[in-house]
């Protein structure tokens, strides 16, 4: 069986300016593949290539995506927009800014289900409060109610995150997922993905945690300035990181000193 | 909320005061009198006595605050007295001719909406492709004709060439609300909302440029939102705060009659009434048409204003704002 | 040239036409074919030919050389009325957005005196105050049209308001009079850049309406919104003499159109490909 | 009941027959004759003009007085004078007309209407069976052409109806229903004279002639007045439109500023006089629908156009003239000057009556040819700068000069001293005296001599300019018939009117 | 008291309601804190508890609903824009949402120009201080060509705290600001930022969630719980020794 998702030779480019270089890797069922790596090193870029969200000025001028075995380039836009959200789908660096302005995030869930056809919306409402209440957030209900702009930067996040999860799709791209949330929400969404991976779903993480691809990674992607430099199981890395960024990278990483 | 629709509300008065008494004064001291040009409309010299009894008559030769003040009284008693040149109650002249300009402008505005949100956001889809183009260079063509002409031009392909519409648009051998129809009410409305579209349609099209560039779009493509309804409920929506501006300003020149359709189309509505009481001096009824704008132009404002705040949650009304400060 | 090298060969084209359009206007009186004054009445509205590429009007004029001729006065006159109108509008309308409070009740109320106030009770103040002529037709036209920019721009303003770069610009000491023009007004300049060249047809025909209160151009000078208006009765015996100045103002309409929307395209920068 | 009902019955029979819709753009607010009372403002025009009501006496194509309510009149003394009214006429409410009835109207006219008081000059009248007596407070030789004048329609005042403005009047047709923008006639079975055949006629108020004109073309009306003149060549085809006009005393006419350093030059205002091309004017520009004029009165008066002399178009007379006065182009512009001084003329008209800016347009460019320069402003706000005596040189304007038929009427408003259209302060004493003359003289012929001798006067002055007189116009599908218009324009619809199946 | 230990910010009893339909959010409930000359003091705590809204008042964006929040001795949210300037000079802030404080049309340059010139500095020396502190930041100058929505968010990020520093400021607020950079170039940042306030007496509000990094820089945390501050002290007791339980709850989820 082929993998879930799998990049092969993935070059992208900028107005012309290449910015990512032969990217390969796959994710197979059940997987957690992080991408670690130099801030610019063009991780969101290569993600948001999956989905064909890239910017106007950027095309991606070699190698191909492939989903379930299907060539995403091939796919039309309507066949495209069927995936999206339900079988794959993208946790934005910016969650806010994915959100439109000026409209409740309720309404706009209801419209994500309309969208996939859904027949039990409310049953998946309760759902997505049941979600925001686990990752920790104290009133659901008034957050549902509110307008992107009157949340703060971890709940924007977190809705984020339950926008990617509510129809349980096959794959989950989070851009920094954590990045806005303090320990303990992060944790509950550490814990969360852990059980999206048990029931055989991929995950494609980009993150500066090393603390957080420790835990959840199976295998990791160190990208710096558009090239892979070190693609293995998360384990090896480490363990035994081979390139002199990797090694950096893991020195770096802030360690809480308690006495 | 309720106390801010109320604040708005009691400013007009001292806004239709102002406004009144400045068209009072500008008029009045533009000179001419309602006498003196209804007399020489018809070409025919009058002597300077009967001149002056009929301007003693409708007492013009009142110092000018007195008439102002007289007009005032009236007005907040009910009255609005009747015109220098017909005789007749104004109140009764305006209201009369005030179904037709409605009829007027919501058939237009509504046929304005139907042409020109589709083709608009059409347009901005296509950017730079050829139907951007067709479209761009037919909304040129709406843009550049002036509103006769493109009346004369219907009237002469849809009433004289084709036939199938009148050229009349109120029913002769009928007069007041009998002599409005649908039927009669198309070529005028279309007249309108040709120039009107193809602003609207430009407008639209540079809105809607200006929102698919925005960030919120990705995220509702990886949500799996359709297209259409990515365009109807997101762009559209945060578009709508500069529609509704739009139609606002529209919706109220509207309201203020279009004195050239309504004189091409013999469709009787207060437009032509206006004009012609401006040119006659024919001060009872310019009070009334200021009054009436200024209402109009008041209310309709206050609703853009409040339908921004539902529009768009960041946008705050002043009320907030003073609640604040409180 | 390196000015040159970032903008796109569009809005290269267009503005080239825009400049070529004004210096046409500007040169006019040189390059006309006919004197554009001259009457023959026995020459009197004949079909558009070799010799009168538009036709003549009913005072046998050539109408090319006066469509010609009048480009002068509609376009400057249409353009400095719009620059000015625009201008005074947008900043009252982001003065308005921006301040709030007080000053945007004061701003917009007085925007809505001006707006419910007839035109034409205006126009003929200014002409009784001021006498005719095309500056007074033009201040008469300005003070009445700047509301509609102004409630415009507001709109747009007020959805910029709350975004974070203003906070940011804040924070940066930017005065409230940088805020409005550096920070919020190239964010809003696109739809209102849209606004104004559309305004430039209506302008014309505004122009044009008010030539009756002895506002505006007064014979023999030739300007396309009055050829239009004077013509209209004989547009079903002489088409050409309102089609004439029709398709110059179309023309001129559709090249400061295509010009603006390049000039849109350039402005956002999310919209330039390099 | 019955009678009634059998009465509706017939007239829709005959409406069915045969209807005619009229569009006019005489009628309406804006003219201040909507309406049919005779008594308000000019709304007698409308009354006379739409077969609703009749005048004691009715202009003939040379504009004198005809019999018509009234069947002959004499002067018993300088003011005393004695009508005989037609017998056999009734009023549509009924009542019979007799002297009485008349008198009661007359009374009313000059008690209310702002214009009859001082034009008639009544002091008193008496009534005896159909013997109706006018004394007049002074000598009145026009009395019986102000009585031709629509406001002197006789109606029924006992019958008026206020709230939908309904007169009682004696002509072929009644109005079933009036408003400012639409009169609905019908035949009156009662008239004293031949009956109208057309059931229904609808007089509809046009304001644009433009929208008259596409009416016309596609048959929503059947007739026209006021077409504006390009309109008439869409309707050469004699087989489906039939136009009939006649010349009219409105005249297009300059006056002067006496006031004005520039015009005081004889030789200038002369000049003017021979640099306006009113062929042209006429024949070009109104499309040949108007007559060149000499003086304030067309052809058709006794004491019109070619009973008095002007400059015609002459521009090389007009060059040596001002060149014997010292007017030379010194500095190779074009325009002339004297003593550091531009020969330049400043024009004031208005655009309300079209054809003013095209007179100003085509005599601009005709004065320039002979070196002088014209300045023109046309404006609606003419009656104010006219006021101000140091804004203008020449006043354009159009006006009726005979609306009675008579040449005082001209005179008095607009030549003499006290005259409230003289704007530019002209007077020629030896003028004034014919006047005087004139307001005294009760003898035709020699009004009309006195009337030559004085345009004479004026255009001698070179003070007045007459460029040309309006032709009206009627144009109607072709077929109707009986629609004509007359030179005094007063009377359109009348019971020759029919209406050709 | 030395001029040394002079209070820059003194936030006493603030509390701030936000109005949600009927429902109040009470952002903030009688916030108390203080933070001193060259001191560097961090805010942690649960996601949503007022952070972000406490510095949008210190900085004189929001209002707070009572209580006062001084900023060298002056509530800045009382100023006009001329009144505030001189206290803008010494005070900057780095947003948490980088990309959405750079003005879309103008590019980082653009950005960096105006704030220094409103802000007092040497005109002619801009550009070269631009570069100056955009390499500080470890981002190329050539970034400062770039509109914002052309680089990426740990660039952005870089950028604003660049031009934040490019005054030279007494106090920076930082909220989130190192949230976007990978550990490596983070580190090259807190290192500079500890350079900035041995060096340059720069003090830091740092609101952070990544209690690791916030223990290398600050020395004293508040830690903060549904608009309260739940325990203030000296960073290395709150991280051996935390006493509320919220507190204890954090650090002990620190992987
Ligand atoms: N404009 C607003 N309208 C209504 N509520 C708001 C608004 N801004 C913030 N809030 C609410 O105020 C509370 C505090 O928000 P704030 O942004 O200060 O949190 P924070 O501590 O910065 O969280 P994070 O770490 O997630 O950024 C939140 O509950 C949020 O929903
Ligand atoms: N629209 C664009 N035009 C030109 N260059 C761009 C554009 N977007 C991104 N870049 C550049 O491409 C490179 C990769 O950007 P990308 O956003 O993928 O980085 P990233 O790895 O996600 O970084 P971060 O961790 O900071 O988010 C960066 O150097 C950025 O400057
Ligand atoms: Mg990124
Ligand atoms: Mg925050």
């Amino acid at each position: 069986m082929s993998s879930l998702l799998e990049y092969s030779e993935v070059s992208i480019a900028y107005s012309g300016k290449k910015t990512v270089h032969e990217v390969s890797f796959s994710i197979d069922a059940g997987e957690c593949l992080c991408i670690v790596g130099e801030s610019g090193s063009g991780k969101t870029t290569l993600i948001k290539a999956a989905m064909a969200l890239l910017a106007d000025n950027a095309s991606m001028c070699h190698g191909s995506i492939y989903f379930k075995g299907q060539d995403m380039a091939s796919l039309s836009p309507s066949e495209l927009r069927k995936l999206s959200g339900s079988e794959i789908s993208m946790i934005f660096q910016d969650s806010l800014g994915a959100l439109t302005p000026t409209r409740t995030i309720r309404n706009q869930l209801l419209e994500m289900f309309k969208a996939h056809g859904l027949t039990h919306i409310d049953h998946a409402y309760a759902q997505a409060l049941n979600l925001l209440e686990q990752l920790r957030i104290a009133h659901p209900h008034r957050v549902l109610e509110s307008y992107p702009f009157e949340l703060s930067g971890g709940m924007g996040q977190r809705v984020g995150i339950m926008f990617a999860c509510i129809l349980s799709p096959s794959l989950i791209i989070g851009d920094e997922p954590t990045s806005a949330l303090d320990v303990l929400s992060q944790k509950e969404v550490l814990k969360f993905f852990s059980e999206h991976k048990s029931k055989q779903s991929g995950l494609l993480l980009v993150t500066h945690n090393i603390a957080l691809a420790k835990y959840i990674a199976d295998s990791v992607v160190v990208l710096k300035d558009g090239r892979v430099q070190e693609y293995a199981s998360s384990i090896e890395i480490f363990t035994h990181p081979k390139s002199e960024y990797t090694k950096s990278l893991l020195a770096a990483s802030p360690k809480l000193r308690r006495e | 909320m309720f106390n801010y629709i109320f604040r708005r509300l009691l400013q007009i008065i001292p806004i239709v005061l102002g406004i009144t008494f400045l068209s009072f004064t500008i008029m009045y001291f533009a000179g001419g009198n309602a006498v003196e040009i209804l007399l020489e409309n018809q070409g025919l010299a009058v002597s300077q006595e009967v001149l002056n009894q009929k301007i003693h008559e409708l007492g013009l030769d009142r110092p000018f605050l007195v008439q102002y003040f007289d007009w005032l009284i009236g007005f907040f008693s009910g009255d609005l007295g009747r015109s220098y040149v017909s005789g007749n109650d104004v109140f009764a002249v305006f209201t009369s001719k005030l179904p037709a300009t409605i009829i007027l402008t919501l058939i237009s505005l509504l046929l304005t909406l139907v042409i020109s949100i589709p083709l608009g956001i059409y347009s901005a889809l296509k950017h730079n492709k050829l139907a951007d183009y067709i479209i761009r260079a037919a909304t040129f063509i709406g843009n550049s004709l002036p509103n006769f002409f493109v009346a004369l031009l219907l009237i002469f392909i849809f009433a004289i060439s084709l036939g199938w519409l009148p050229a009349i648009s109120s029913k002769i051998g009928s007069s007041g609300l009998s002599s409005l129809s649908l039927k009669g009410a198309l070529l005028p409305s279309f007249t309108l909302a040709i120039a009107m579209s193809s602003k609207y349609i430009r407008q639209i099209r540079a809105l809607i440029l200006d929102e698919l560039s925005k960030d919120y779009i990705s995220g509702a493509k990886a949500r799996g939102i359709p297209k259409a309804s990515i365009l109807i409920k997101d762009v559209l929506k945060n578009s709508w705060l500069m529609i509704i501006t739009l139609l606002a300003l529209s919706a109220g020149d509207l309201l203020g009659g279009t004195a050239i359709i309504e004189t091409i189309f013999q469709w009787d509505g207060v437009g032509k009434l206006a004009v012609d009481a401006i040119e006659m001096r024919d001060y009872p009824i310019i009070q009334m048409y200021v009054v009436w704008m200024a209402f109009i132009y008041l209310f309709i404002n206050l609703i853009t204003d409040l339908s921004y705040v539902f529009i768009d949650p960041r946008v705050k009304l002043n009320m907030d704002r003073d609640d604040e400060r409180a | 040239m390196s000015v040159l090298k970032n903008t796109s060969p569009k809005l290269i084209v267009f503005s080239a036409a825009v400049i070529i359009l004004l210096i046409v206007a500007a040169l006019a009186p040189l390059i006309v074919p006919h004197d554009p004054y001259a009457q023959d009445l026995s020459q009197a509205l004949l079909n558009p030919n070799s010799a009168h590429l538009l036709g003549t009007d009913r005072f046998g004029r050539d109408i090319f050389a006066r469509v010609l001729m009048g480009a002068q006065t509609s376009i400057y006159s249409t353009l400095v009325l719009v620059f000015f109108t625009s201008v005074i509008g947008i900043f009252v309308g982001v003065a308005a957005a921006w301040f709030g409070g007080i000053i945007d009740s004061l701003l917009m109320r007085t925007s809505d005196v001006f707006l419910a106030f007839p035109a034409l009770i205006f126009a003929i103040a200014v002409a009784a105050v001021l006498g005719g002529g095309i500056q007074n037709a033009i201040l008469a036209l300005v003070a009445i049209s700047w509301p509609k920019y102004a409630r415009i721009a507001r709109s747009l303003s007020l959805e910029q308001k709350g975004e974070l770069y203003i906070s940011a610009a804040k924070v940066g000491g930017a005065s409230d009079f940088q805020i409005i023009f550096i920070e919020i007004l190239p964010n809003i300049i696109g739809p209102l850049l849209v606004t104004s060249v559309l305004d430039i047809g209506t302008m014309m025909m505004e122009l044009a309406a008010l030539s009756f209160l002895g506002l505006g151009a007064q014979p023999p000078i030739a300007e396309w919104g009055s050829m239009m208006s004077d013509n209209r009765n004989l547009l079903q015996i002489a088409p050409w003499t309102v089609f004439g100045p029709g398709l110059a103002i179309f023309i001129c309409i559709a090249i400061f159109n295509l010009f603006g929307d390049s000039l849109r395209d350039r402005i956002d920068p999310k919209r330039r490909k390099k | 009941a019955l009678l009634l009902s059998t009465g509706c019955a017939q007239q829709e029979g005959q409406s069915s027959q045969n209807s005619f819709v009229y569009g006019t753009t005489g009628y309406g607010v804006d003219m201040s004759d909507a309406g049919l009372n005779p008594h308000k403002d000019y709304s007698g025009w409308s009354c006379v003009r739409y077969g609703v009501g009749e005048t004691l006496f009715k202009f003939n194509e040379q504009m004198q007085p005809e019999p018509w309510l009234a069947t002959e009149f004499k002067y018993l003394d300088d003011k005393t004078c004695q009508i005989t009214l037609r017998d056999g006429v009734k009023f549509s409410s009924g009542r019979a007309l007799d002297a009485q009835a008349v008198k009661d109207c007359l009374e009313q006219l000059i008690a209310i209407h702002d214009r009859a008081p001082h034009d008639l000059n009544i002091e008193s009248i008496d009534a005896d069976k159909n013997i109706l007596t006018i004394h007049t407070k002074e000598p009145n030789p026009s009395l019986i052409n102000y009585l031709c004048d629509p406001y002197g329609a006789i109606v029924d005042v006992s019958a008026y109806d206020k709230a939908d403005d309904q007169v009682a009047g004696t002509g072929p047709y009644i109005a079933k229903s009036v408003s400012d923008t639409e009169i609905s006639l019908e035949p009156n079975p009662d008239y004293w004279g031949e009956k109208a055949k057309v059931g229904n006629v609808i007089v509809s108020s046009f304001t644009d002639g433009d929208a008259l004109t596409a009416a016309l073309q596609t048959g929503e009306i059947q007739g026209t007045y006021g077409l504006p003149y390009a309109s008439y060549a869409l309707f050469n085809d004699t087989n489906k439109y039939a136009t009939n006009s006649t010349n009219t005393s409105r005249v297009f006419f300059g006056q002067v500023n006496c006031n004005s350093e520039i015009i005081k030059d004889d030789a200038v205002r002369t000049a003017l006089a021979l640099g306006i091309d009113k062929e042209g004017f006429v024949n070009t520009l109104l499309n040949g629908h108007g007559a060149v004029a000499t003086g304030p009165f067309p052809e058709n008066f006794d004491f019109g156009k070619n009973k008095v002399k002007a400059e015609s178009y002459d521009p090389e007379k007009a060059k040596k003239i001002l060149e014997d006065a010292g007017w030379v182009d010194s500095d190779g512009d074009g325009i002339r000057d004297k003593d550091g001084k531009k020969l330049v003329i400043r024009w004031l008209t208005y655009p309300g009556r079209m054809e003013l800016p095209l007179l100003a347009e085509s005599a601009q460019y005709s004065l320039k040819q002979i070196g002088i320069e014209v300045e023109v402003n046309s404006t609606s706000n003419h009656s104010e700068i006219r006021k101000d005596k140091g804004a203008w040189d020449v006043y354009v304007s159009a006006i009726v000069a005979a609306p009675t038929g008579d040449p005082q009427y001209f005179f008095t408003t607009s030549c003499l001293k006290d005259s409230a259209k003289n704007f530019g302060d002209y007077s020629n004493p030896e003028l004034e005296k014919l006047a005087k003359q004139l307001s005294t003289e009760f003898d035709p012929q020699k009004r009309s001599e006195l009337a030559i001798k004085m345009q004479q006067i004026i255009l001698d002055d070179h003070a007045y300019f007459f460029a040309s007189h309006l032709n009206m116009g009627i144009v109607t599908d072709s077929h109707v018939s009986g629609l004509n218009p007359h030179p005094s324009d007063y009377y359109e619809i009348s019971s020759d009117l029919t209406v050709k199946e | 008291m030395t001029p040394d230990t002079k209070t820059l910010i003194r936030v006493s009893d603030l509390s701030k309601v936000y109005k949600k339909d009927k429902e109040l959010v009470h952002a903030l409930k009688k916030v108390s804190l203080e933070l001193k000359a060259q001191e560097s003091t961090a805010l942690v705590g649960e996601s949503g508890s007022g952070k972000s809204t406490l510095a949008k008042i210190i900085l004189g964006l929001e209002r707070p609903s009572s209580g006062a929040a001084y900023c060298f001795e002056e509530e800045l949210y009382k100023l006009s824009a001329p009144q505030a300037r001189p206290v803008y000079k010494k005070v900057q802030a780095v947003f948490q949402n980088p990309v959405k404080s750079f003005n879309p049309r103008h590019t980082i340059a653009y950005s960096f120009k105006k704030h220094m010139q409103n802000l007092g500095y040497e005109r002619d020396k801009i550009t070269e201080r631009s570069k100056e502190v955009m390499e500080l930041c470890q981002l190329d100058p050539s970034f400062l060509k770039r509109y914002p929505h052309e680089v990426s968010i740990g660039q952005c990020q870089r950028a604003a705290i660049a031009r934040a520093l490019s005054t030279r400021p007494e106090i920076l607020i930082c909220d989130e600001a190192t949230s976007a950079l990978n550990v490596s170039v983070q580190a090259q940042i807190v290192k500079l930022l500890k350079e900035l306030k041995q060096d340059c007496r720069l003090s830091l509000l740092f609101i952070s969630h990544d209690i690791a990094l916030v223990s290398e820089i600050a020395e004293s945390i508040h830690v903060m719980h549904e608009g309260c501050i739940a325990e203030s002290a000296k960073t290395q007791d709150i991280i051996s020794h935390p006493q509320d339980d919220y507190t204890k709850a954090l650090i002990s989820a620190v992987l």
